[in-house]
């Protein structure tokens, strides 16, 4: 992984190197327990070296969020990424959490209802939280409360349904919202010109 | 007979105006005929004046001597700027002054005003001179206070700077009575022919170093700036078209007959080093700084006054070449400047008049909605700037062939450096009030009234008319250049006629006419075009509405700012000046300390008295 | 007065002769055709040859380079800016982006085809065709501009309805600040000369 | 031919009369009238061809002990110039002194003062002079104390303790002539101290001049001048800045150009005149209140009166003869209308009288009248007896006239400056708190009014006056 | 001088003959420039066909009067310093009007465009006028101060005559030759003059859009390029005459204005831009001393 062979040769003495022989993953287990004995929460495993990953469920995420962000020093939340779960009916929502002495990721996952999906904001404790909220919000339509700006962040003039969600169809919408043009074999001489072929006067027009 | 009106009119005219301002409050409609009638019968007679130049007519007797008063073909041609500029500031004020304004003693000190100058242009002696300098540097001051607050506090500067400029006078008319005898310009002008180079320095130093002060020469020009922006503006454009100039009536007066040319040459050290050279460097510094001072006001009328000073460096160097085209350029620019700067300042007067500001950093855009102020103010400006074909250039054009050919090029580098200066400020004046986009808040600014605009399309047509056609006041210039002793120029209708190249306005202007055809037919050739309003602007996509401040105004010379920025705002004449101010206030502070000690310390005085006195006397035996 | 292709007085040939040599182009670099131009202008191909100069502004530009995919939020700035140029002015699609949504086709978010929304002069295929294609392009306009053919440009104002409806359908109404119906009777576009 | 002595016998009866009378309206009345006496008798004296002077003995004891009165053209016009200007103060403190306290008091000293001046103007011999000196000193003392607030008593100590010392020297300086002369008699001593020798000579002069000086606000020995003009009430700092010092001044340059004539004490009297009138102005420009800036400026105008004096030359005392009248008319309109603004306004510092020319216009007019005089601006007096000094001391030629005339000059740019400070907060600053609680028109009670327009016409009118006014310094 | 309908011939033709030599300056320029990058470059006479697709624009949008009569300003401007140049063959007018007219008359141009610019209401328009108002001052001081010198050295302002002088003697008489102080101090300022590179950031594209240029579409654009070209030949010419002792006939004339051209080319294709400030600061720091230095020079007599 890179971020091993990173941290083989850096000189930064506030990265905490593996052992150098055996390089095996006692600083992820120490964490975990860290995690554990922090927040009482003994579901986060070792997924891949440096990236730990456990489920919290939704009303008990904020809480564990500051527990490691303060007691085991994971300052930086990197992103919230959202999953649309279609089959179960539920959204899932990803925090990553990044610390710098540890050079380790942990990815707290949640699970809130696809209809109702509400959460409460984390923004209070990471600033860069309010556009990731504000950014799922518009593609997905989850609302978070105590987000104070939730208007529309990329998509300044869109007025249909939220597009990220897998029950939007884009090719449909694309269809009905914009003109193709079908196949004409010299077509490159009907636009030539500006003259339309399909302009008012009976063309295709859609 | 007329010069006896010219000096009972304005007189009268201020008792009139000052019992009816102090007794009727309401009633300024009134006060406005009576004002613009007395004003005009001074123009008349100011007019007909012309037949009795040369003739004296005798004023009250004091000290044994009969003050003398009378025309002379230099005094007839500011009797006629006084009294024009007067009258078209008086017409200017019927429309400017409000019904609810409080100037009840604005005509009053006007008609004072100009009794003052008037009385200072007629005096045929040193003494009536000194009398009337006095009454007019006084109704100065209670001219400028008028207005706001802080015109109270600038017009007390000018107070000091002229009670020292009279007080020096004072010394020099002492000194030449006791060494000549009499106060008549002839008697002190044998007499002074007579000095040695000590004495002479110092009659040179007592009589032009007030006059200095008056017309704000570079070190001593403190005073003009804060004293003349902070004044109502249409005195502003009064007192810097015209009142300035007094001093350098002076200066030609005191230079030309009272010590004249060969006293000026004599007065010279080494080969370089004379009075001609002292007179021109003030003036080179008077053009120079002040110019650049005013690219960096952020106030119209600050700006303009920072010019008036500048200008007067022009007129003082043109007189200081005693060559026939230099001293032709300097009196032609004091005509010439008064046209222009009046005519700018009534376009400031107009726009603040209806948008209550002469704030440069909030104005814009008003070319729309005032667009008879915003073509006064571009021949003011151009006429400023001294560009063909108003008559600024050709005054200019006279400075500066006589310093080239005399023999000056870093004088003529400096009058150059002026001009640019000036083209500069003045086009930030233009643009920050006329140009650009226009702000909400000024929407609905009409044009000002019938009163207001008549004075800018007089003044309009004198600036092009003099321009075009400037032989109608230097004929009268070389007149004045005879009676002065200076050799008279050649003068057409057109031009200039002088020996080492000539001017000709005619052919310039039509030339300019002829190119501006041939422009415009090249502007037709190129197809339709559509005036369309100032939010279609490129803005790089951007959709431009009334909330975006899409103006550039602020700061308009920054990379100025970075190279002499510092240099010009904190100079060291105003360093000087505090540093006066303070050594004046710690003698004061000593002098007060000697009067607080106890009983003890003034017993010790008295004893000290009484010993110092005997040690004294003993010595004088 | 614009008469149909076929009855232009001499005068206008011989100028559309000596008008075709002059071409500038604005740089409105979207999408990532826009890296294409600079080959194209510099040693190896010089676009400068037939007289095609960079401009910055709008007001000073003939040719509108389209270089890439439009979303929607560009293409409200893309029509301000065409109706800011001053005609005659071509309007050049780079890229199949432009011609039927190229790799984006199926994005709720660009525009499939450009000449819905602003009348294009030509099309340039290609996934951002190399400089070869650029310069074959431009001389084949040159060559209409000089017969008098290229005047997509009217197109604009006599079917102004027309794009008009197809841009609010995507983005709604905005001001652009230009009268277009109103500017094409005071320039006398379009209207045969009886 | 009515006798001078009445001009010291009238006054000395009055005053008596009103501490008999000893009712307020009787006192007021029975001053008035004394003043308009003296004025009328002066003005006979004036008008009497006084080209030999006049002595007179009284009570018939020969001249060496007996007191001798002379009245020549100098002391006629002195004598009008007090008579005029003590009637016009006793006048202006009809309406200004504050009716509940005893007037009558005030009235008798102020009569004593007026016979103790007359006294000294009329002597012809040093024993009276000192006499008189005395009673005038006296006088001055109570008068200055008179308004019996803690600094005027402390004024007036400082005044007291000054003015004895000053009497000390002139009690040592006559005792010394006495010796030498044998007599009183001014003529007698002049006569013998010119050949007595110098030194000793020197001293009783130096004595002489510094006693009298004292009372004449000298430049080193005027020090007790600022407090005591300032806290007295403003009719008595108009009269010892109007006519009490002038006179003190004119009587020492009389004597020390007479009696001791052998001795050139012009020379240092110049100098201490021009130092006079720079630390004066400088003093005055740094002022807040107004009554202290008046009282420098009068330091200042005294030194240009001595400097005047003292050029040794018939139009220098001319010329400051002039200057004097113009001073006592100028600076009693500036007094009594400073008093007027301490009644209306119950401040003393200027910054609190802004506005209050537009409440008090006539008030204000005769101000700025009094201040452009006083500054020399050209119709008025001042201007005329300025520009007589400048030209007489070029003329003159005398060693430091040209240095005179610079520093006269730079004066006078202090002076304009810092009285027009005082007219620009009279006119121009929007009004404070205590000028705006006074409803209506502020204007000065009418017998005030009275007095200071007569002040005012001498100002205006002053330069027809030149002529008549003598220079004639000799005994 | 030939008769009155040879000049009445000159009047009219002589700004058309300015604005061909203009046009083939301006080709050749953008030629140079071109070889220099080893690119073909534009045809010779690029500028025209410029000036003809500007001026056949069909639609063009105005600002207001003031923008129409700057622009006419502009031109008109140019075309009457030209006629008080003297070149071979036409100088009447040069003995109503000496040097200092022609400098103001360069002036009228300048103030022309900023007042049109002004009028367009653009804030990128006013920073390019803030700009060249700020580069005028500083180009313009040495290259008056060189003037002044050669102007007092020959006792006369007038242009032509400082023609006649300098061509009395030759080559050896030429303004470079005998003053070569002044003749190089005019060179810088006459770099800054024709707002070639370095001193182009008047119209720097990146920052400020074609500064001036930015709301001038159509045939205002080709009115301003007009200028551009007859200003090329002015400044060049003025050059000439004061320092490269003019032309007595127009093969030379034009055989020295290209040489001149090249030289600035040359620069102007290698230099990057600098700022406004630096380049106050260049024009002030290495020309004006120079011109100085060789004024004082004139006056000590050894000049």
């Amino acid at each position: 992984m890179i971020a091993d062979n990173y941290l083989a040769h850096t000189a930064d003495p506030r990265v905490r190197k593996p052992e150098a022989a055996t390089g095996s993953p006692r600083i992820e287990e120490e964490i975990i327990k860290a995690i554990q004995d922090a927040t009482g929460n003994e579901s986060f495993s070792l997924k891949a070296p440096r990236r730990i990953e456990g489920p919290v469920d939704s009303d008990r995420l904020h809480t564990l969020a500051s527990l490691i962000w303060s007691r085991v020093g994971f300052q930086h939340l990197s992103a919230i990424s959202c999953v649309d779960w279609l089959a179960e009916d539920e959204f899932e929502l990803v925090y990553h959490f990044w610390s710098y002495r540890d050079f380790c990721l942990v990815s707290a996952k949640t699970r809130i209802p696809r209809e109702t999906a509400s959460m409460p904001t984390v923004s209070d404790l990471w600033q860069p939280a309010l556009f990731f909220e504000r950014d799922i919000h518009e593609m997905f339509g989850v609302v978070f409360e105590g987000n104070p700006d939730l208007e529309k962040y990329i998509l300044s003039d869109w007025d249909g349904p939220p597009p990220m969600r897998k029950d939007f169809i884009t090719r449909e919408f694309a269809h009905d919202h914009f003109h193709f043009r079908d196949y004409e074999p010299d077509w490159d001489e009907l636009v030539k010109g500006g003259y339309h072929s399909n302009r008012g006067e009976g063309g295709t027009d859609v | 007979m007329n010069t006896f009106l010219l000096l009972i009119f304005p007189l009268a005219g201020f008792l009139i105006a000052a019992l009816f301002s102090a007794f009727s409050k309401k009633g300024l409609v009134v006060g406005k005929t009576f004002a613009f009638l007395g004003f005009s019968a001074i123009v008349l007679v100011a007019i007909m004046a012309k037949s009795e130049i040369g003739s004296i007519i005798y004023g009250p007797m004091m000290f044994g001597w009969q003050l003398q008063f009378g025309l002379t073909a230099i005094s007839w041609y500011f009797a006629l700027m006084i009294s024009g500029i007067s009258w078209l500031t008086v017409v200017f004020s019927l429309g400017a002054l409000r019904e609810g304004g409080t100037y009840p003693m604005y005509y009053a000190w006007l008609f004072a005003k100009n009794l003052g100058m008037l009385g200072v242009i007629l005096s045929q002696d040193i003494l009536a001179f000194f009398i009337m300098w006095e009454f007019m540097s006084w109704t100065t001051y209670f001219l400028l206070q008028q207005g706001t607050k802080k015109a109270r506090s600038t017009a007390m500067g000018y107070l000091i700077y002229a009670i020292i400029a009279s007080m020096i006078l004072f010394a020099g008319i002492i000194f030449l009575h006791q060494a000549s005898g009499s106060f008549g310009f002839s008697e002190i002008a044998s007499t002074v022919a007579g000095f040695d180079m000590r004495t002479l320095i110092l009659a040179a130093v007592l009589l032009l170093a007030p006059m200095l002060i008056e017309s704000a020469a570079y070190p001593l020009h403190r005073w003009m700036a804060p004293a003349y922006s902070s004044a109502e503006t249409g005195i502003t454009a009064f007192l810097s078209a015209i009142s300035t100039r007094i001093g350098l009536y002076g200066v030609a007066i005191f230079l030309f007959t009272v010590l004249g040319f060969t006293a000026m040459k004599k007065l010279s050290a080494g080969h370089y080093f004379n009075l001609q050279v002292v007179i021109m460097t003030i003036g080179a510094f008077t053009m120079v700084v002040p110019t650049f001072t005013a690219l960096f006001q952020h106030d119209a009328k600050k700006l303009m006054a920072w010019h008036s000073v500048g200008q007067g460096g022009y007129m003082l160097v043109g007189l200081a070449t005693a060559t026939s085209l230099g001293v032709a350029g300097g009196l032609f620019h004091i005509f010439t400047y008064l046209t222009y700067v009046t005519l700018i300042l009534f376009c400031i007067a107009a726009v603040e008049y209806r948008t209550g500001t002469t704030n440069l950093n909030s104005l814009g855009g008003l070319i729309k909605k005032q667009p008879i102020a915003y073509v006064g103010l571009l021949f003011g400006i151009i006429g400023l700037a001294g560009i063909p074909p108003m008559n600024g250039f050709v005054s200019k054009w006279l400075i500066y062939r006589s310093l080239i050919l005399g023999g000056h090029p870093f004088l003529a580098l400096a009058a150059f450096i002026g001009t640019l200066g000036t083209i500069l400020s003045v086009y930030k004046l233009i643009h920050n009030i006329f140009l650009g986009q226009l702000p909400e808040r000024y929407n609905d600014v009409k044009e000002v009234g019938f009163f207001m605009q008549l004075p800018i399309w007089i003044l309009m047509l004198v600036v092009l008319g003099t321009g075009v056609f400037p032989g109608l006041i230097l004929g009268w210039v070389a007149k004045i250049q005879v009676s002065l002793g200076v050799e008279p120029l050649a003068v057409t209708l057109s031009g200039v006629q002088a020996s080492a190249g000539q001017l000709n306005m005619n052919v310039v202007s039509s030339v300019f006419g002829a190119t501006m055809l041939v422009a415009f037919i090249i502007f037709l050739i190129g197809g339709r075009r559509r005036i369309v309003g100032q939010y279609n602007n490129y803005a790089a996509g951007h959709f431009l509405d009334k909330t975006v401040k899409y103006n550039f105004n602020y700061n308009f010379y920054s990379a100025y700012e970075h190279i002499f920025g510092k240099r010009f705002l904190n100079p060291p004449v105003k360093r000087g000046e505090e540093g006066l101010v303070a050594l004046v206030e710690r003698a004061s502070d000593f002098a007060r300390r000697i009067y607080t000690g106890g009983l003890n310390t003034y017993l010790a005085y008295s004893l000290g008295a009484v010993i110092l006195m005997v040690v004294i006397l003993k010595g004088a035996i | 007065m614009e008469k149909t292709i076929t009855q232009r007085s001499a005068w206008d040939k011989v100028l559309t002769k000596l008008q075709k040599r002059s071409l500038w182009m604005l740089h409105y670099c979207t999408g990532c055709g826009a890296v294409e131009l600079p080959p194209t202008m510099t040693a190896r191909f010089d676009m400068e040859r037939f007289g095609i100069m960079p401009m910055v502004t709008p007001r000073q530009a003939d040719i509108l380079l389209i270089t890439g995919y439009l979303s929607v939020k560009t293409l409200k700035r893309v029509v301000l800016i065409y109706e800011q140029m001053q005609s005659p002015k071509y309007v050049v699609g780079f890229g199949s982006c432009t011609i039927n949504g190229g790799m984006y086709w199926n994005s709720y978010a660009t525009i499939k085809s450009l000449d819905q929304y602003i009348p294009v002069e030509f099309y340039l295929a290609g996934c951002m065709p190399r400089p070869e294609a650029i310069i074959e392009g431009f001389t084949e306009l040159i060559d209409r501009i000089g017969e008098g053919k290229a005047n997509s440009w009217e197109d604009y104002y006599k079917n102004y309805e027309f794009y008009r409806k197809n841009q609010e359908h995507v983005f709604g109404t905005i001001d652009t600040r230009t009268d277009i119906p109103d500017d094409a009777k005071y320039f006398k576009i379009g209207e045969v000369e009886k | 031919m009515v006798s001078p002595i009445l001009f010291i016998v009238v006054p000395l009866a009055a005053a008596f009369l009103t501490v008999l009378v000893n009712r307020n309206a009787g006192a007021r009345i029975l001053a008035l009238l004394t003043g308009f006496a003296l004025s009328a008798l002066a003005w006979f004296w004036f008008r009497a061809d006084l080209s030999t002077p006049v002595s007179v003995v009284i009570a018939g004891i020969a001249p060496p002990m007996g007191i001798q009165l002379s009245m020549d053209r100098l002391s006629a016009a002195l004598a009008l110039l007090i008579s005029v200007s003590g009637f016009l103060v006793i006048l202006y403190s009809q309406s200004y002194l504050k009716s509940e306290e005893a007037q009558s008091k005030h009235y008798a000293v102020l009569l004593l003062l007026m016979a103790a001046s007359f006294g000294i103007l009329l002597t012809r011999d040093l024993f009276n002079l000192f006499v008189f000196y005395e009673i005038l000193c006296i006088s001055s003392y109570i008068l200055v104390a008179s308004e019996e607030t803690k600094a005027s008593f402390e004024a007036s100590l400082k005044y007291l303790l000054l003015g004895s010392v000053g009497s000390l020297f002139m009690l040592v300086a006559i005792g010394l002539a006495y010796r030498v002369s044998g007599s009183l008699a001014m003529s007698d001593i002049a006569q013998a101290l010119g050949e007595a020798d110098l030194s000793y000579v020197m001293l009783t002069a130096a004595l002489f001049v510094l006693g009298m000086g004292i009372e004449a606000a000298i430049f080193p020995v005027n020090t007790w001048l600022p407090d005591a003009h300032s806290t007295a009430p403003s009719s008595i700092s108009a009269v010892l800045s109007g006519f009490v010092i002038e006179l003190a001044l004119i009587v020492l340059l009389r004597i020390s150009m007479t009696v001791f004539s052998s001795v050139n004490l012009m020379l240092p009297l110049r100098y201490m005149a021009l130092a006079g009138i720079l630390i004066g102005e400088l003093a005055a420009f740094g002022q807040t209140e107004l009554k202290r800036t008046l009282a420098y400026s009068s330091m200042g105008q005294v030194g240009l009166m001595l400097f005047a004096l003292t050029l040794g030359t018939e139009a220098g005392r001319q010329a400051g003869m002039a200057h004097l009248v113009m001073h006592t008319g100028a600076k009693s309109i500036l007094f009594l209308i400073a008093g007027y603004f301490i009644v209306r306004t119950g401040k003393r510092d200027i910054k609190s009288y802004s506005g209050l020319g537009r409440r008090m216009p006539l008030t204000g007019v005769f101000f700025v009248i009094g201040a452009l005089s006083l500054v020399g601006v050209p119709p008025l007096f001042g201007f005329f007896t300025k520009f007589k000094i400048l030209s007489a001391a070029a003329v003159s030629g005398a060693t430091g006239a040209w240095l005179g005339i610079a520093v006269i000059l730079l004066g006078t740019v202090l002076e304009a400056s810092y009285l027009f400070r005082v007219v620009r907060t009279l006119y121009s600053d929007p009004e404070t708190g205590n000028t705006r609680a006074v409803k209506g028109r502020m204007e000065m009670d009418v017998p005030a009014l009275i007095a200071v327009f007569g002040f005012t016409l001498l100002v205006i009118f002053g330069s027809f006056l030149l002529p008549l006014i003598p220079s004639g310094l000799a005994l | 001088m030939n008769s009155v309908i040879g000049l009445v011939v000159w009047i009219v033709f002589y700004p058309l003959i300015a604005f061909t030599v203009g046009v083939f300056l301006g080709g050749y320029g953008r030629k140079f420039t071109a070889r220099v990058q080893r690119r073909v470059g534009p045809s010779w006479i690029q500028p025209f066909f410029d000036v003809i697709k500007l001026m056949r624009k069909r639609t063009n949008i105005s600002h207001g009067y003031m923008h129409d009569i700057s622009l006419m300003m502009l031109v008109s401007g140019t075309m009457l310093s030209l006629y008080f140049i003297p070149v071979p063959g036409f100088h009447y007018f040069s003995q109503f009007g000496d040097f200092v007219v022609i400098i103001y008359l360069l002036l009228i141009p300048s103030l022309g465009m900023a007042l049109g610019v002004g009028e367009t209401a653009n804030p990128n328009g006013s920073i390019g006028i803030s700009r060249a108002l700020q580069m005028l001052f500083g180009y313009e001081v040495p290259f008056v101060l060189t003037f002044i010198g050669m102007a007092m050295l020959n006792g006369t302002t007038s242009m032509y005559e400082l023609v006649q002088i300098q061509q009395s003697g030759g080559i050896a008489t030429w303004g470079i030759v005998t003053h070569p102080l002044l003749g190089i101090a005019a060179l810088f300022a006459l770099q800054g003059m024709m707002n070639e590179k370095p001193f182009e950031v008047i119209i720097a594209p990146h920052e400020i859009a074609t500064g001036p240029m930015t709301e001038m579409g159509g045939k205002y654009m080709g009115m301003m390029f007009i200028q551009h070209l007859i200003n090329l030949f002015v400044e060049l010419t003025i050059y000439a005459n004061l320092f490269l002792g003019g032309a007595k006939n127009w093969f030379e004339l034009l055989f020295k204005l290209f040489v001149l051209f090249t030289l600035i080319l040359s620069v102007n294709s290698v230099f990057g831009r600098f700022r406004t400030d630096d380049a106050m600061r260049f024009m002030w720091k290495i020309p004006l001393p120079l011109a100085a230095i060789g004024v004082v020079g004139i006056m000590l007599g050894i000049g």
